[in-house]
């Protein structure tokens, strides 16, 4: 397995030319900015940019979603994407939020995502500095730092990275790196699992906890490649389908609505539950609808956009469980 | 006076139009007495019912909710009750996922003939909801 | 000003007593440390650089109703629902604290004040803890704060040795803990030593605090319309992390919830960075790009705020440097705004 | 401003008997936006709705609710009543007080507090009633029938005769369709040309009757009233206005092709007409099997043609054209006979099927009516029919009953016997479905005047032995091994849905089932509808049937078309879906659960900041929607909406009963 900074030079040579050919206006990458462990997204609009342009395990952020800001504009945006970021542009692809033609997407093949708040932890804890770069050697990734080079093992990857099926991208015009192989550990809801076995009093002190410590940032929502309305419901005041109060009830419905409102388009791509402030663990609510959609309805990638949504279509053999 | 005490269910049903309201209508023709817990909301048919609509219910204290439609295969807009029932067999698990006790939320195929079956299971429903006690909302409040 | 030293041990009695008057502290909380009502056995949380939502939620609550009406029998009646809320929060850092007397310009100071929000102030005791620990992303000392620095609070607690606090008592609120619970609080210390620990904590190296802030409101008068912020807003999610953990943002829209003809008038927070924050009625958006909207939050606080206040609207605490998905946060931003020509280089 | 009237009925004693009227016109009084309550002994009665009516012109009251019996009851008559006060009539609003209340709470303690509940209900829905009005869209008055066999010509001969114009579209080269390929017809024994060729001319015949044959359906756009067909003319490759039918180009022709309409029993010629009685009689040229097409030399037929109406040079045409309704009969197919390897069709010749059978057993058949074996001419003396061939086996063929195979068996038993004194007939059955009239005494005078021995079971082989086969089968009934000498074995092979049918189906628009079979509007109340309001079903392509059944279909669309069609305009319901365009995004995860593809894309422009960009938003199409709201849940931003039923409305129904 090699690391994903390995097309780092290719990837700028690419965007240097696509920019300066006019086959794109802008680049949508990553760039290390002032946290060295977080590189951020990265808006290339002068072929001289390409150079700040970064690729590696620590490039977290979604960019498809991005598109959404250039809807009506003439041109071509480019987009590096990865395996989980293909799905959000078939995503968006699916829901007709964008046109095909008004991306060039180039593709990464990722391994696996560094999950930056354990690496920041221990980076803290450790006193490596700034990091200058990150390579994979084998299932490791070594992280050339001030401190000089330390390596970490897979328990660094982030969550979702450990059951990925999805590590080449599904749509590209053009792929960087080697295609790898899907070496996924079995996708399994264990985390589901455990709130599904809670006394229904449990489980109510569960959520509500998590709801209550809701700010309404709309960050999870924002983020998220399935909500992609022009005009979200959370911002109409007629129908109130959401009061702008944050009491319990209220938190209880916007988490409801929301994740309703993403089940069987959900790519679990899992972005919510990074951005959220305040550790809401969205994904449990998006992944116990895809298990459940996956269970019931007998679909075996419930995360994978497909030619109609699980809640557009029914089988007359549907269970039924209704008296 | 105790929230317990004078404590009644209230029940939010909604009915499809062309069967399990029929059929609650029979029900009243038919003279059958049911507990007068049940409020029903008229809707074309079970399709039109959002869960959002059910979740409000539950935030405003209902103790109990019940969508009606017609029996699968039987709907008057042919195939509306077939997407009501993937809806709503994710939403009750999905309530329940969220600690809304099972038994507070029912789906029924009820048809217009169904007179016995709607006053059956309001009656059987009511039962259900009135073991359980005030839904938690209605307890926190008070 | 009194000083006093409190025994560790005593900090879990101190915390009983406070309980009962009503009391927010941060607590830990699946991964979050987040500032909470304290009840029952609720452990207080002690390790940690800064709660993940500040003490702006105590004096100004992201929900607050103001009144109650009814315009069923006789027209319209009106009936106030008063603040509700602790009396003491706990564990407050020097920069939110700070926050406060930035909030106090806009609903304590001036022509019109906001007598939710000052009620709150006169009867919450704020009880401060300096910092022991400096985070990577506290920069409060370019805003002439400091670990250890005391504006804002009513008391202010320095670890002394690994046995006690000491603590400081300021105005008329901290006074009255020190008097409230004389058991609890020992002597105050030698005057040096006092002097020794305050000056620790208020010299403290803050390394992202170095950032040099002079003549950057003047620059940006003349940065309106300058093509930075369209680079800037560009990455930005639209999300109100950033003004909703911030201590100083402050606004807010109030809504009617009304049932028949009953109904509640409250107010919760709004954000500048949300798409219908400016949206009027018939439609128009005076901001309607993200652009706008990232100019906005960032003239505010360091232009806007100068203009009408006199000083920052920033205290430096580094949450929207932590949270910010996509780290388009104030120190980047400054940074940003001091490395572009002011005239856009045109 | 709202002004709400509330009239609370006391239905006699059938209200007030069980609930307090008093409380609930006091309660009423309380609630928003109600100006004037009144209680009426009977509110349905004349003097009830005489007092509606006074009430809405002395207090000015734009809103009503009715707290009565159901609305399924009394919603019209109360709608009438508002509207003639001169106030729209969806400004109403019902409060089931008696049906959902007072008949089932005989408690007034119980059933009071819930008529209020019911009331305040009806009364916070109103207050978001808006005026509606129904719309009108013009009607084309022409019929499409698509589909030339029996289905399509006895629909097409109904429209016509009521007065529509009707275009007859068949893709063969003639109309007919199987029925044209039967013998006789059970259980009159009829003889199906005989009964069928006529129509098939009088079709032709009919003033209001357009033939199209050669034809296919393209592209279907619009909806009800108006369609806009695109229509493949096949290349004929001769000039159908010159061409007399002399038959002369067919006699000299040299190519020769296995003939479709004998089942591949006997060849035809590659300038052809399927079959004598043929309509149009005139030819066409089967370009596959054609030595000029093949070689580029021949044109043998140009040559001998009389009035030179073979044009090589012909192309496929496309023609569209406007109506106001379709009838689908296109019919349906057989089951491919090979799914059965241990019968050794096509590898016995004495193997057939029972179409095939009904050839070889009819006049103008390719033994002119002797039933001769493929295999060597000879006339058979011991006959196996074997039913359920694909029908009724999950295994191997389709779960369903091919609903004809009993009697057609029974028919083809029958006419053995007749035709070949002493012959025997064998049938394996699982069951002899005759539920027909005079169907059971047909199958009953099979077995008794014509000795045909039923034995019920299925046949496990069939194997050669001499020149005769054995059928090797298990006889249920006696629970033993059978084992029959024969010298013809017919399969009774499954009815299929054509194979195109989704294809067809996805043109038009309308759905199909799990078979590849239309699917109807609703199962017993619109059988001949589809979802799809103006297209209609007719024959095999619905669903097994026979004849009868299949012409009382066709009559029944065509009566539906004729009603749609003798009107000028529709007037459309007025409770259907409406898409907000602001708020919508376009997603359009709206359409696939329309169950009437009442939703298209429609282009818009827009002003973003300084630019003006198009972007695509739902559109509900007013005379297809049914106003079922399915949509309006498929629609995460709520762009998506039903008129009486909007979420605004819903929302604020639940918050009123939750008070």
């Amino acid at each position: 397995m090699s690391g994903m900074n390995q097309v780092t030079d290719r990837l700028r040579e690419r965007v240097r030319e696509l920019l300066a050919d006019g086959k794109i206006h802008t680049f949508i990458g990553y760039e290390r900015a002032w946290d060295p462990y977080r590189p951020i997204p990265f808006f290339a609009t002068e072929a001289g940019e390409a150079e700040r342009l970064i690729i590696d395990e620590l490039c977290v952020p979604s960019t498809p979603k991005y598109m959404l800001d250039f809807f009506g504009r003439e041109g071509v945006v480019g987009l590096l994407v990865k395996g989980c970021d293909s799905l959000a542009v078939e995503r968006l692809l699916r829901d007709h939020r964008v046109e095909r033609e008004s991306m060039y997407i180039i593709g990464v093949a990722c391994t696996g995502l560094l999950d930056r708040d354990k690496v920041k932890a221990r980076a803290l804890e450790e006193g490596w500095g700034a990091v200058e770069e990150v390579r994979r050697e084998g299932d490791a990734f070594v992280l050339v730092t001030a401190a000089g080079e330390k390596e970490l093992g897979p328990e660094y990857l982030m969550e979702r990275c450990r059951t990925c099926e999805v590590k080449v991208p599904t749509v590209y015009d053009e792929l960087l790196g080697e295609e790898v192989a899907a070496t996924a550990e079995p996708r399994d809801f264990a985390e589901v699992a455990e709130i599904e076995a809670m006394t229904p009093a449990e489980r109510r002190a569960y959520w509500e906890r998590q709801f209550s410590r809701c700010i309404r940032c709309f960050a999870c929502r924002n983020v998220c490649p399935a909500c992609n309305c022009r005009i979200c419901v959370f911002e109409e005041r007629v129908p109130r389908w959401l009061g702008r109060k944050t009491d319990v009830g209220e938190q209880e419905m916007f988490h409801f609505t929301r994740a309703l409102h993403v089940a069987g388009r959900c790519v679990d791509c899992g972005e919510c539950d990074r951005v959220c402030p305040v550790n809401i663990p969205l994904r449990k609510l998006n992944r116990k609808l895809m298990k459940d959609i996956g269970e019931l309805f007998g679909i075996e990638k419930p995360f994978m956009p497909a030619e109609t949504e699980p809640l557009g279509q029914f089988r007359p053999d549907d269970p039924d469980e209704f008296e | 006076m105790s929230v317990k005490e004078s404590w009644e269910p209230k029940i939010i049903g909604f009915c499809c139009n062309w069967c399990s309201y029929a059929g609650a209508d029979l029900a009243g023709t038919s003279r059958m007495n049911y507990p007068a817990s049940i409020r029903v909301i008229r809707v074309p048919c079970s399709g039109r019912v959002n869960p959002q609509f059910i979740a409000r219910a539950f935030q405003l204290g209902a103790d109990g909710v019940l969508v009606a439609g017609c029996h699968p295969g039987d709907c008057h807009y042919s195939t509306g009750n077939y997407f009501t029932r993937r809806r709503m067999l994710l939403l009750t698990r999905f309530l329940e996922y969220l600690g809304v006790d099972p038994d507070r939320f029912e789906v029924r195929w009820i048809s217009g003939s169904e007179g016995q079956k709607f006053a059956d299971t309001v009656r059987e429903f009511t039962e259900r909801v009135r073991a359980l006690g005030p839904s938690p909302k209605k307890r926190d409040a008070s | 000003m009194i000083y006093r030293t409190l025994k560790r041990e005593s900090m879990a009695v101190l915390v009983d007593r406070l309980k009962e008057g009503g009391l927010v502290a941060p607590v830990r909380e699946d991964g979050v440390v987040v500032f909470r009502p304290i009840q029952g056995d609720r452990e207080v949380a002690s390790d940690y650089i800064n709660p993940t939502n500040s003490v702006k939620d105590v004096f100004l609550p992201q929900t607050e109703s103001l009144f109650r009406f009814n315009t069923a029998e006789k027209g319209l009646e009106i009936e106030a629902t008063p603040p509700e809320g602790p009396k003491y929060v706990l564990g407050v850092r020097p920069c939110d604290a700070a926050a406060l007397e930035l909030l106090d310009h806009v609903f304590a100071e001036g022509q019109y004040t906001d007598s939710y929000y000052q009620r709150r102030r006169a009867e919450v005791t704020v009880i401060g803890v300096a910092c022991d620990q400096v985070g990577e992303s506290c920069f409060c000392t370019a805003f002439g704060l400091s670990p250890g620095h005391r504006r804002g609070a009513d008391v202010m607690m320095y670890r002394l040795d690994d046995e006690s606090y000491l603590v400081a008592f300021e105005g008329e609120r901290g006074h009255r803990l020190a008097e409230e619970y004389p058991d609890l609080f020992g002597e105050a210390p030698a005057e040096e030593t006092i002097e020794a620990v305050v000056t620790s904590y208020q010299s403290r190296e803050v390394p992202a605090g170095r950032v040099e802030l002079d003549g950057i409101t003047e620059k940006l008068d003349g940065m309106f319309e300058h093509p930075l912020w369209a680079k800037l807003a560009a990455r930005c999610l639209k999300c109100g992390i950033c003004t909703y953990l911030c201590p100083t943002c402050h606004c807010f829209c109030l809504d009617d919830e009304a049932l028949g003809y009953e109904g509640v008038r409250y107010r919760c927070w709004d954000s500048c960075m949300y798409p219908d924050y400016t949206l009027m009625a018939g439609g128009h958006n005076p901001r309607p790009e993200k652009a706008n909207r990232t100019r906005q939050r960032f003239m505010h606080k360091l232009n806007y705020f100068v203009h009408n206040h006199g000083e920052f609207q920033c205290v430096g605490c580094g949450r929207c440097v932590d949270k910010c998905p996509v780290g388009l946060h104030m120190l980047a931003v400054i940074y940003d705004i001091k490395g572009v020509d002011s005239d856009g280089g045109q | 401003m709202k002004r709400i009237g509330v009239f609370v009925c006391h239905c006699g004693s059938n209200i007030a008997g069980t609930v307090d009227i008093e409380r609930v016109v006091e309660a009423a009084r309380a609630m928003p936006n109600v100006v004037y309550v009144e209680d009426n002994k009977y509110t349905c009665s004349e003097p009830g709705q005489e007092a509606i009516k006074q009430a809405i012109k002395e207090h000015n009251l734009n809103r009503v609710v009715v707290a009565a019996c159901s609305p399924r009851m009394h919603e019209t008559t109360f709608r009438r009543a508002v509207a003639g006060a001169g106030l729209n009539p969806y400004l109403l609003e019902i409060a089931n007080i008696r049906e959902h209340c007072s008949w089932v709470h005989p408690d007034k303690e119980g059933g009071t507090p819930k008529a209020i509940d019911l009331v305040r209900r009806a009364v916070i829905k109103v207050a978001g009633n808006v005026p509606l009005d129904r719309g009108r869209i013009p009607v084309t008055k022409r019929a499409l029938v698509i589909g030339g066999g029996i289905a399509g010509i006895q629909a097409a001969l109904d429209i016509a005769d009521a007065g529509h114009e009707v275009v007859l579209l068949e893709r063969e080269p003639s109309i007919g369709g199987r029925m044209a390929q039967l013998d006789k017809t059970f259980p009159t024994l009829d003889c199906s040309a005989c009964i069928l060729t006529p129509k098939m001319v009088e079709a032709a015949n009919h003033p209001n009757i357009t033939l199209m044959t050669y034809c296919e359906v393209e592209k279907v756009d619009g909806f009800i009233g108006n369609f806009s067909v695109t229509l493949r003319k096949k290349a004929r490759y001769v000039d159908m206005d010159t061409c007399t039918g002399c038959g002369i180009c067919w006699g000299k022709c040299p190519g020769k092709a296995s003939s479709e309409f004998e089942v591949g029993l006997a060849k035809r010629t590659a300038i052809y007409v399927p079959f004598p009685q043929a309509v149009p009689n005139k030819p066409v040229i089967d370009r596959e099997n054609c030595f000029f097409f093949k070689t580029g030399r021949c044109k043998i037929c140009q040559r001998f043609c009389p009035t030179g109406a073979i044009d090589f040079e012909q192309e496929d045409e496309l023609v569209t054209e406007e109506f106001g309704a379709i009838v689908v009969a296109t019919g349906f197919d057989i089951m491919d006979k090979d799914v059965y390897g241990e019968y050794g069709y096509g590898q016995y010749p004495d193997v057939i099927t029972s179409l095939e059978f009904e050839r070889l057993v009819n006049a103008s058949g390719p033994t002119e009516g002797k039933v001769k074996r493929p295999s060597d001419g000879k006339i058979p003396q011991r006959v196996v029919f074997i039913q359920c061939v694909g029908s009724r086996d999950e295994n191997k063929g389709v779960p369903y009953c091919s609903r004809i195979c009993c009697m057609y068996t029974a028919k083809h038993a029958i006419l053995v016997h007749e035709k070949i004194p002493g012959a025997q007939t064998y049938i394996f059955y699982i069951d002899v479905r005759a539920g027909g009239k005079n169907y059971e005494e047909f199958y009953k005078r099979a077995q008794s005047e014509h000795e045909a021995q039923y034995i019920r079971g299925r046949v496990a082989k069939i194997y050669p032995k001499g020149d005769s086969l054995v059928v090797v089968g298990e006889d249920t009934l006696l629970g033993e091994k059978v084992e029959i000498e024969a010298d013809l074995v017919v399969l009774a092979t499954a009815v299929l849905a054509r194979q195109d049918a989704g294809e067809v189906a996805r043109t038009l628009g309308i759905s199909y089932d799990g078979y590849g079979f239309f699917t109807e509007a609703h199962a017993k109340l619109a059988p001949v509808e589809t979802n799809t309001a103006g297209i209609f079903l007719a024959g095999m392509c619905q669903g097994p049937k026979d004849i009868p059944d299949t012409v009382a279909q066709a009559s029944g669309a065509a009566a539906k078309v004729a009603a749609l069609l003798s009107k000028e305009v529709l007037e459309t319901e007025p409770l259907v879906a409406q898409c907000d365009e602001v708020k919508c995004s376009g997603c359009f995860w709206c359409k696939p659960i329309c169950p009437y593809k009442a939703i298209e894309e429609k282009e818009i422009e827009e002003r973003v900041g300084r630019r003006t960009v198009k972007r695509k938003v739902a559109s509900v199409n007013t005379g297809v929607c049914k106003g079922c709201g399915a949509c309006t849940v498929a629609c995460r931003t709520g762009a998506m909406n039903l008129l009486g039923y909007t979420n605004d409305q819903l929302l604020s129904e639940v918050e009123a009963l939750c008070l």
